[in-house]
């Protein structure tokens, strides 16, 4: 089980395209820095088959006035849990 | 000298998520100084840096400072020219009403006429 | 071997410039993290532009964080080292003593404890260490 | 040591154009260094990265050299598992036949499992 | 009438749509560095609105090995042309 | 004020830091073709990672282009004056001699034709010159 890293947000980039398709069925993506504004719907719903593994870091969310905004299905985490994330999995990949 | 700069606006698009690296601050600064210096500033938001508009921003981690403060200093640099491209805004969920300055929506028609009427332009 | 409860041993990985990109500082944070966590942050390998993180020279303004000395900081605390990728070091102005007398220059801009270091060593972090992490513009 | 690292070749994700600065030049750098080291390195080649095994590729203007040479220079090292992203060969309108190095396409659905199945992975 | 300089590629960034949109009628786009994989289609379809005014810098193109493979209505130039370019518009603008 | 025609005045404005990315290399050519054209290079501003296109530290290999050499040749030839944006340049680590006494940094790491100056003299650039083009990361 891998964690993936994505720090572009959707709306600029089509990377996160590509990130969807290098995950594994059991795979983590965590947003983070400009990758957070992918939690925000609209442009969540790339991401809504992550449903349970998808992850957003809560300081970048807030710095950007979306602490309150994100998808109710993505999972906001502290650098504590970012930390934990890539404990827990074998190995990190970050996109960018 | 162009033409006919003088005449004109001088138009800064800023194209940039804040906390994005420094692009947004750079490009505000830019405006800041152009006005400090009598020239009339119109500020387009454009793709990312419609994000510079939405409300509830803080400060970054590690103490970096966050574009809101300097956006609360236009008013004071006669800067209040504010566009921002629509269809940015609709493309990550922003009504221009929610946003934390007010900001004239400018529609896909009437963007090429906003950026052909300014001189310079500088885009960050 | 390392067990997941266990401490783990990290090494990072800066590819961004700093200030101009948010990967120093996500990656600062990180660092910080993961020793509060009972982990062991024992590399930062600096690759692509994440070797302008290491310029001696660097003089923020006084209200913001001065991201070099917080990388001293890290390293001076944990005993973490600091390596920087020589081949992409000097093409870009970055070099120690040593490499200043070699190639000519009339000043340094790289000090301990940053380390030049070869690629080998970032090859070898990635297998050495039970996690890598990086942190890109 | 990570639990099965020794036993996984080394991966190193190419995703950035030509000339596109230094991204695909650094990143082929840590696979021959890897290799160097007795290292078996898988390369898959992914999103603008694919441009990289598009033929008749020149050296910059200015003199910056290009990759092909360094491309030349990965079966001197061992290094022979080429893998492309079918999807993103597709999207640019190339097929493998005409790549100027033989590579293995991956499907959408084998990609996880070539990105999972090594250790390190290096993503450029 | 101005020039718009875009230096990214459409399959990689959504940028290429801003651009577009930010053009006037008589605007002229001039792609450079990996701008010119937009010259080649399937990606080039994107621009096919600016047949007669979408140019390509002949450098950048050859050094990606697409002299030959750019779509027939994109019209290269060199350097001078794209120094020409800038002289015959009254602005550049460029996109990153 | 100049006719379209005639010999036009640019202002080049570099915002990517070289080797990373392709900016400075097509800056640097077009430089070289506006003068081959008759054109005159006043100017050139570097701003954002542009700045570290001007650290005198550089030592890229032989068997490449050195492109703050090739910035400097330019100035000589055509007297374009080579104006670095303080603000970015500071945080970054490039500053003069004056700048690094000021800040009392042990070197400093920008040194003539390259000359530190204000976010002003960009606006004014953008004003008093024909022509500004700007090259980006």
């Amino acid at each position: 089980m891998l964690l993936h890293l994505l720090n572009r947000s959707p709306a600029g980039s089509r990377l996160p395209e590509d990130v969807l398709r290098a995950m594994g069925p059991d795979d983590r993506l965590l947003l983070i820095e400009s990758g957070v504004y992918g939690a925000v719907s609209p442009q969540a719903d790339c991401f809504k088959t992550l449903k349970g593994r998808c992850y957003a870091l809560q300081d970048d969310l807030s710095a950007r006035g979306l602490a309150e905004r994100h998808a109710d299905w993505i999972i906001p985490v502290d650098m504590a849990g970012f930390v934990a994330l890539t404990a827990e999995t074998q190995r990190t990949v970050s996109w960018y | 000298m162009s033409d006919d700069t003088a005449d004109r606006p001088l138009l800064v698009i800023l194209r940039h998520a804040p906390h994005d690296g420094s692009w947004l601050r750079e490009g505000l600064d830019v405006a800041l100084v152009a006005a400090a210096f009598g020239r009339t500033v119109t500020l387009l938001f454009m793709g990312d840096g419609v994000e510079a508009l939405r409300p509830g921003q803080t400060a970054g981690p590690l103490g970096q400072k966050g574009t809101h403060p300097t956006l609360d200093m236009l008013a004071m640099y006669d800067i209040e020219d504010l566009r921002v491209d629509a269809i940015s805004l609709a493309e990550r969920g922003l009504s221009t009403a929610e946003l934390q300055w007010s900001a004239t929506p400018v529609t896909a028609e009437q963007l090429p006429a906003v950026i052909a009427s300014a001189a310079p332009v500088f885009n960050f | 071997m390392a067990s997941e409860q266990g401490k783990l041993r990290y090494a990072l990985v800066v590819l961004g410039a700093p200030y101009s990109q948010a990967a120093t500082h996500s990656a600062l944070r990180f660092g910080e993290a993961l020793i509060t966590q009972g982990h062991r942050l024992d590399t930062v390998f600096f690759y692509h532009d994440g070797v302008y993180n290491t310029s001696r020279l660097a003089a923020p303004p006084q209200d913001e964080p001065h991201l070099v000395d917080a990388w001293v900081r890290l390293a001076n605390e944990q005993g973490t080292e600091l390596l920087v990728c020589v081949a992409a070091a000097l093409r870009r102005g970055l070099l120690d003593e040593r490499e200043a007398q070699r190639y000519g220059k009339p000043a340094f801009s790289v000090e301990p404890p940053f380390v030049l270091a070869g690629i080998g060593q970032l090859v070898e972090a990635g297998i050495t260490h039970d996690r890598m992490v990086t942190f890109a513009p």
